[in-house]
């Protein structure tokens, strides 16, 4: 059976076409104004990337933030439970599964079976989030991409303890403005958002293994802060993290009542 | 006599050359990677445009965030004294300023002398500022200068209720998303930056007249909105406003420096 | 903006019109049970410039109150809150004027021969008038420069003051708990009002010491008040409160115990509005035929097993009630079939009062102030809280845990690991929503209603 | 330069410093608290030392995070920080306080985590004082601190005499007096200390056993004597506020034009201003000390008191204006500005209310508001 998910998301649309389980293909975009296009745009890559016609795919299922504004969807649910969804598919001993994305931090844990047991977000405000990186990294100049190599080179982080993302901002260019390195400011932003995350983290009472989720997964640097802090290993996975709830959505797409399935009621 | 002003802002340089009360020049420039080089930068620009060296020059304060780390200057000011001292000298019958830049907001009640008497600025929370402005453009995908012009067509503008400028990001996604009209969600941005700037000016007495600055003062949307909510009429200053930061330092070199008499 | 307006009680006059349209309506109830489920789909939606005056209107016919009897007992509340209100209002009124803390129970206030003002009920009564209003007045006192950490409910009560909302005082009384916000508003209110207050200590434990220090303090307060009114305080009519409240409390503890049934013949939403009513008709006749009618009607359901929604699917422990997303009940119950089985608001928990002598008398409300909602919980250690959820997961058969955190309640927020551990041990879904009771600046209704239904799914309760 | 200076300087930067481990090898067991109001004579006269928690050091608030939430104050969530990690494994005991919601929700806090994970140490009492300062809240509180004491008593089987009391209320007394000596210096025109350095001076004093402090500021106030601050052209101001550590932060205002010539803070002047009486019940006598003179906003029948003793502060040290110092999302200062704001405006002196995080930085723009403020001053001054 062929199936289709959807995640848009605050910063990201993604789109994962499966096969029985296997990924045939996935795209993602930037979210911008037409969101309708770019959903489409992205649905329309994805499967073009896995060679299948649209008429061909039985099942859709949207997550994330804007999951809603897909059409012809059998069902939304939400991305924490499609992240640890498409983890634990791609590996069985995974039990915590923390998503990094544009605004949220959403860690969730999953028993042996891949059950859902329970997921916890962030605080209200935006400090620790991908957003923030990317601000930030903005505000100094450094490309995107290069974000971990700057913060390897810094010596001595510059953490931000500001709450708020804009006043972080404004709190880096102060810092930019006093001479301080552009390193050790990408590498103190790290620090703080890898701190949050490790906070929650902390709060769920996390069981190993572990997997990073979202945009910000993909930054090394910032995965490397997070095992520092929490002493622990994260696993890698084949696929790229900001895939996952795409992915955790097609799948949810191939069984038959995803609702009953992991249901705690007794 | 040759005095010179500089204000280095988080996103923009100023530079300005006065001799004998007059402007000799007034350069803008964006920020280079640090508050010195920008200054040196700035000021290199606007004496070069002068025919001037820094010889020439008899006094150089400076303000604004990176106010601290300008070699070349005496004496450091703050931007609210700056700004209070360049709006009045634009226009010496000002009173009251409000100051919109990309980091924060004031509101300055200055008096007969153009010296400040009273002042507020937020520390609460970024919404409320031009930053807050680029963010919520970003969403909605216009350019800066053209929030201003779209908001006024607007027949419904939409309400932004969140505090927080990164939620209020989210709201206005998802107005977005909704299919409202750009020309209603933009004049809901700049109502809702207006309002925060607005009601912070309730705790400093207004008197008129009045003189809007910064960065955001060329949003007619925030603009025009502004003087709505706090029932009052801007007065166009004759100097672009944003170079009255250093004009302001300038003027203060000027009269600590200059012979009294 | 609106223009501040100049007219004195601009709002509540508003508010009462509509509260007076309602109780007229509730005569018929039947009517109204139609009225209100023609509506409901409209209030339920996210608030627009077309519902945002009667979803509220709506919440207050009845909250999801579909039972046309329990909208007459409605009916019978309401006379007591106009009467309420109208007294506020009246200005000509030579009768000194009290104002007196959200949390204190009034019964010795009410022995007297005074008005009575509850300066944090504002937030609710300018709910009646259109959920803007209470924006309105946070912002007038954010404006004026006053703290904006302090609850939402504090700051309406400055604001409203400032907009000439509230009655001028004669006298202030105030206690130092549940939390920090009001033990610096009344500071506040005392200092723009320049008129005597009395403030109650109340104690940190549940000992002996703490109840007599706290039994102690009501005797001050009696003294106070006699002086200050001028007046003796009219034991006789405090004894017949006394019973009355009495009556009451026992109609609603055996309401709130009610709900463990599967499914609940009841929800928080009488349990709310009494509480709203304790303010305005607790130990009056029409307080308690309120109470005794909403009880006679949830022990009908229970008999006849009973939803009180019409299917219920799932039931939710709350620990704070978002008042400015009241329709969020409505909405829950529309679509999720989920009904508060209990929370930490509406719960009442007392003990009877003794009304054989002045002394006893004194003695028991002591305790029954401690024991009010709020003051119970949030005064002391941790365990006032936790040994009480314990029980109340183990009772009342929940399905998941809402903790709607309010931003005033910086004490019940640093408790928030605790409470997940609970919910942990017991295998209880928690969800943990950050909001403000009245505040709706704080996070949008979409923003909430996205989270309870991620929540719901992701737990497979929905 | 003074020695005794840079030696309370480098002990105000530290949690643990030598003089604690030194009374710790000595036997007197350390006993960690939390507020102004718990009462050190007590602990002290049952042979313990009082030990004032601060955040310094701490750089992160992960781990305290994890129990508190955004909304709550940075201080708390520091120290608690800081208690998670360990970095208080060498007190004894600790003494928490209802002061402030934040502050009194360590308790339940750290009884948790003692109870989860073995966090030290067992000794964790609640501390109870009133909101209100009536006959009926003094007998209350007179009854609070008997069974403190009884507590201290059987817990750490220690005498907790009448005599010894009054001894401890003595030397405490003597702590206050020097350090009131301190500040009688800086109503001097130019004045021997920087603000930034008194509130070293005043964090360190409750971080040592007090014998030591006694010592260290009597070499203080000798080496004083002959030291001066150019206060040409500066403002001099006073600082009122909650808990204040970050002698950067003062600095930073005192880089703008001014000297800090007196406080009104909670880990700052306020506890110097009034001795305990030295005669009669010294039960009685502390919990007057305790309960009428601590000057918090979280007591909230005498905000008029508080007022009339900052004004009479201003007064006698001749200060230019008032700098109110406030946590975020803190309730009672929050309150309490307010009020203050009201009393500025009313009694026509300047004030600037500033909010911080601990340790949280956003230095540039609290600069910019500083000197602008003072700018003002000097302004309307002429
Ligand atoms: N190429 C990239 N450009 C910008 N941001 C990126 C990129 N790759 C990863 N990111 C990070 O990923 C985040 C978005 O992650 P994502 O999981 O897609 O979030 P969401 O699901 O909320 O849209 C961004 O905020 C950014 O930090
Ligand atoms: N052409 C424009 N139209 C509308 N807004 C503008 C324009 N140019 C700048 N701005 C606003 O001005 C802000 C910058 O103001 P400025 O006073 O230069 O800041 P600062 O003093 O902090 O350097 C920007 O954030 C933006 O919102
Ligand atoms: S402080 Fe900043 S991130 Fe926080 S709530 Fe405000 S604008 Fe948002
Ligand atoms: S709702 Fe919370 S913040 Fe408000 S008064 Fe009650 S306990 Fe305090
Ligand atoms: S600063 Fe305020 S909130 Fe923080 S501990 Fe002190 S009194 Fe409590």
């Amino acid at each position: 059976m062929i199936s289709a998910g959807i995640d848009v998301g605050t910063r990201f649309v993604k789109a994962c076409i499966v096969k029985d389980g296997e990924v045939m293909g996935w795209a993602g975009q930037d979210v911008s104004r037409d969101i309708d296009r770019v959903i489409a745009g992205v649905y329309k890559k994805a499967l073009e990337q896995a060679g299948i016609k649209k008429r061909q795919v039985k099942k859709l299922v949207s997550t994330g933030y804007g999951a809603k504004l897909v059409k012809k969807t059998s069902f939304t649910m939400s991305s924490d439970r499609c992240a640890a969804k498409g983890a634990f598919a791609l590996d069985p001993t995974i039990r915590t599964v923390l998503d990094c994305g544009g605004l949220f931090l959403t860690v969730t844990a999953i028993d042996e079976k891949g059950v859902f047991e329970r997921a916890l977000s962030n605080d209200k405000c935006a400090a620790g989030s991908g957003k923030f990186l990317e601000m930030s990294a903005q505000a100094i100049e450094i490309p995107f991409s290069s974000i971990s190599q700057y913060a390897e080179l810094s010596r001595e982080p510059y953490v931000i303890s500001s709450n708020c993302a804009v006043f972080a901002e404004s709190e880096v260019i102060t810092q930019v403005n006093h001479g301080r390195n552009n390193t050790d400011i990408i590498a103190g932003v790290l620090h703080s958002i890898a701190g949050r995350a490790a906070t929650l983290f902390e709060r769920i009472q996390a069981q190993d293994n572990v997997a990073l989720g979202g945009g910000l997964a993909a930054v090394p640097a910032f995965a490397d802060r997070f095992e520092q802090m929490t002493e622990r290993k994260t696993v890698s996975l084949p696929m790229p993290p900001q895939n996952f709830g795409a992915f955790g959505a097609a799948l949810m797409a191939q069984q038959g009542d995803p609702f009953k399935e992991g249901s705690r009621r007794k | 006599m040759i005095v010179a002003g500089c204000d280095v802002g988080s996103l923009t340089a100023e530079a300005v050359i006065l001799k004998d009360s007059q402007v000799l020049t007034s350069k803008i420039m964006g920020v280079r990677a640090t508050a010195e080089k920008s200054a040196v930068c700035v000021m290199d620009l606007a004496l070069a445009q002068a025919g001037l060296k820094y010889s020439d020059i008899d006094a150089c304060y400076s303000t604004g965030y990176g106010r601290q780390a300008i070699p070349f200057s005496q004496k450091n000011i703050s931007e609210i004294s700056c700004h209070g001292m360049g709006a009045y000298w634009a226009d010496n019958s000002i009173r009251t300023i409000v100051d919109i830049g990309g980091q924060d907001c004031k509101v300055i009640s200055i008096d007969e002398n153009g010296l400040v008497q009273e002042f507020i600025m937020n520390d609460k929370c970024a919404a409320g500022t031009g930053r807050c402005l680029e963010v919520l453009a970003k969403a909605l995908d216009v350019e800066l200068h053209e929030l201003g012009p779209l908001s006024q067509k607007a027949r419904k503008p939409i309400n932004l209720t969140n505090k927080c400028s990164i939620f209020m990001e989210l709201e206005v996604m998802q107005h977005v998303y909704k299919k409202r009209k750009a020309r209603d969600i933009a004049a809901g941005i700049n109502n809702a930056v207006a309002k925060r700037v607005a009601s912070l000016s309730k705790s400093v007495p207004l008197k008129p007249n009045f003189a809007i600055t910064g960065g955001v003062s060329k949003n007619v949307g925030v603009v025009s909105r502004m003087e709505k909510l706090l029932d009052v009429k801007f007065t166009p200053l004759t100097v672009d406003p944003q170079i009255i930061g250093a004009l302001g330092a300038a003027i203060f070199a000027q009269k600590e420096n200059g012979n009294h008499d | 903006m609106n223009n501040p307006s100049t007219e004195n009680f601009a709002i509540s006059r508003a508010a009462l019109r509509a509260s007076r349209f309602g109780a007229m309506l509730s005569r018929y109830p039947r009517a109204l049970g139609w009225v209100r489920r023609l509506m409901l789909p409209l209030a339920i939606q996210d608030e627009n410039s077309f519902n945002k005056h009667f979803r509220f209107f709506i919440l207050l016919a009845g909250c999801a109150m579909s039972d046309p009897k329990d909208l007459k007992a409605l009916g019978i509340l309401s006379r007591d809150l106009n009467a309420y209100m109208e007294n506020v209002m009246d200005e000509a009124s030579d009768k000194p004027m009290v104002w007196s803390e959200w949390n204190l129970s009034n019964e010795i206030l009410r022995a007297f021969d005074v008005r009575q003002y509850v300066p944090e009920t504002f937030a609710i009564v300018s709910q009646m008038a259109g959920s803007d209003a209470a924006v309105e007045m946070i912002e007038r006192a954010e404006e004026e420069g006053m703290a904006p950490e302090h609850c939402s409910a504090a700051k309406t009560a400055v604001g409203a003051l400032l907009a000439n909302e509230a009655p001028k005082p004669d006298v202030i009384i105030s206690s130092s708990h549940p939390c920090d916000s009001v033990a610096s508003s009344y500071q506040t209110l005392q200092y723009m009002t320049k008129v005597p207050m009395f403030v109650l200590d109340t104690p940190y434990w549940d000992d002996d010491k703490s109840f007599k220090h706290y039994e102690n303090n009501l005797w001050d307060l009696i003294a106070f008040l006699e002086k200050h009114l001028d007046q003796k305080l009219d034991w006789d009519k405090l004894r017949e409160i006394c019973a009355n409240v009495n009556q009451t409390n026992h109609y609603l503890q055996e309401l709130s115990e009610m709900s463990r049934a599967v499914p609940s013949p009841t929800s928080v939403e009488p349990l709310l509005l009494s509480w709203l009513g304790r303010m305005a008709a607790f130990g009056s006749p029409n307080g308690m035929e309120f109470a005794e009618l909403v009880h006679a009607n949830a022990r009908e359901r229970l008999r006849k097993k009973r939803s009180f929604i019409e299917k219920e699917k799932i039931r939710m422990i709350w620990y704070d009630v978002p008042l400015v997303f009241a329709p969020l009940f409505p909405w829950l119950e529309k679509k999720f079939g989920a009904v508060v089985v209990s929370d930490f608001m509406g719960r009442i928990q007392t003990v009877p009062i003794d009304t054989s002598s002045p002394e006893t008398m004194v003695r028991d409300l002591a305790k029954t102030h401690l024991y009010c909602t709020m003051v119970r919980h949030t005064r002391g250690p941790a365990e006032f809280y936790l040994e009480e959820f314990k029980k109340i997961i183990d009772e009342y058969s929940g399905d998941c845990f809402i903790f709607m955190g309010h931003q005033g309640c910086k004490g019940g927020w640093a408790l928030r690991k605790m409470f997940r551990d609970v919910c942990r041990e017991a295998g209880l879904p928690s969800l943990f929503v950050s909001s403000d009771i009245f505040d709706k600046r704080h996070v949008t209704e979409e923003e909430v209603k996205r989270q309870f239904e991620d929540f719901f799914r992701s737990n497979g309760l929905a | 330069m003074s020695d005794t200076l840079d030696i309370i300087k480098k002990l105000a930067e530290k949690d643990v410093n030598e003089y604690i481990t030194q009374a710790a090898d000595e036997g007197r067991k350390i006993l960690g608290y939390m507020c102004s109001f718990v009462p050190e004579e007590i602990i002290h006269a049952a042979g313990m030392v009082p030990y004032r928690l601060r955040a310094v050091g701490s750089k992160e608030t992960r781990l305290g995070d994890t129990y508190y939430s955004a909304i709550n104050c940075s201080l708390v969530r520091h120290i608690f920080d800081k208690a998670l990690n360990s970095e208080f494994a060498f007190l004894n005991g600790v003494v928490f306080m209802n002061g402030c919601d934040h502050a009194r929700r360590m308790y339940d806090n750290w009884r948790n985590a003692f109870q989860t994970q073995g966090l030290g140490p067992e000794f964790l009492h609640m501390f109870v004082a009133p909101h209100t300062t009536s006959e009926t809240s003094f007998q209350r509180f007179l009854d609070e601190l008997r069974d403190f004491s009884d507590v201290l008593e059987k817990h750490f089987n220690a005498a907790l005499t009448t005599e010894a009391l009054q001894n401890s209320i003595a030397i405490y007394n003597q702590r206050r007096e020097l350090l009131r000596g301190l500040n009688e210096m800086r109503k001097l025109p130019e004045p021997p200390i920087f603000g930034a350095e008194m509130l070293a001076v005043q964090s360190a004093m409750t971080s040592i056993p007090v014998e030591n402090a006694v010592d260290l500021l009597e070499q203080l106030t000798i080496e004083l004597q002959n030291r001066r601050i150019d206060g040409e052209g500066k403002l001099r101001i006073v600082l009122a506020g909650g808990a204040m550590e970050e002698i950067e932060h003062i600095q930073m205002i005192e880089s703008c034009g001014a000297i800090a010539v007196a406080d009104n803070l909670c880990t700052g002047g306020r506890r110097a201003d009034v001795s305990v009486e030295e005669y009669g019940d010294p039960i009685a006598a502390v919990a007057k000390r305790y309960l009428y003179e601590v000057s918090c906003p979280r007591m909230i029948d005498e905000f008029d008191k508080r007022s009339a003793s900052l004004e009479k502060i201003m007064k006698d040290y001749r200060t230019d204006a008032l700098i109110t110092e406030k946590l975020m999302f803190c309730d009672l200062w929050g309150g309490e500005n307010f009020l203050l704001k009201q009393e500025s405006k009313r009694l026509g002196f300047p004030m600037l209310s500033l909010e911080r995080e601990m340790y949280g930085g956003g230095e540039g723009q609290m600069r910019t508001r500083v000197q602008a403020f003072f700018e003002m001053v000097r302004n309307r001054q002429s």
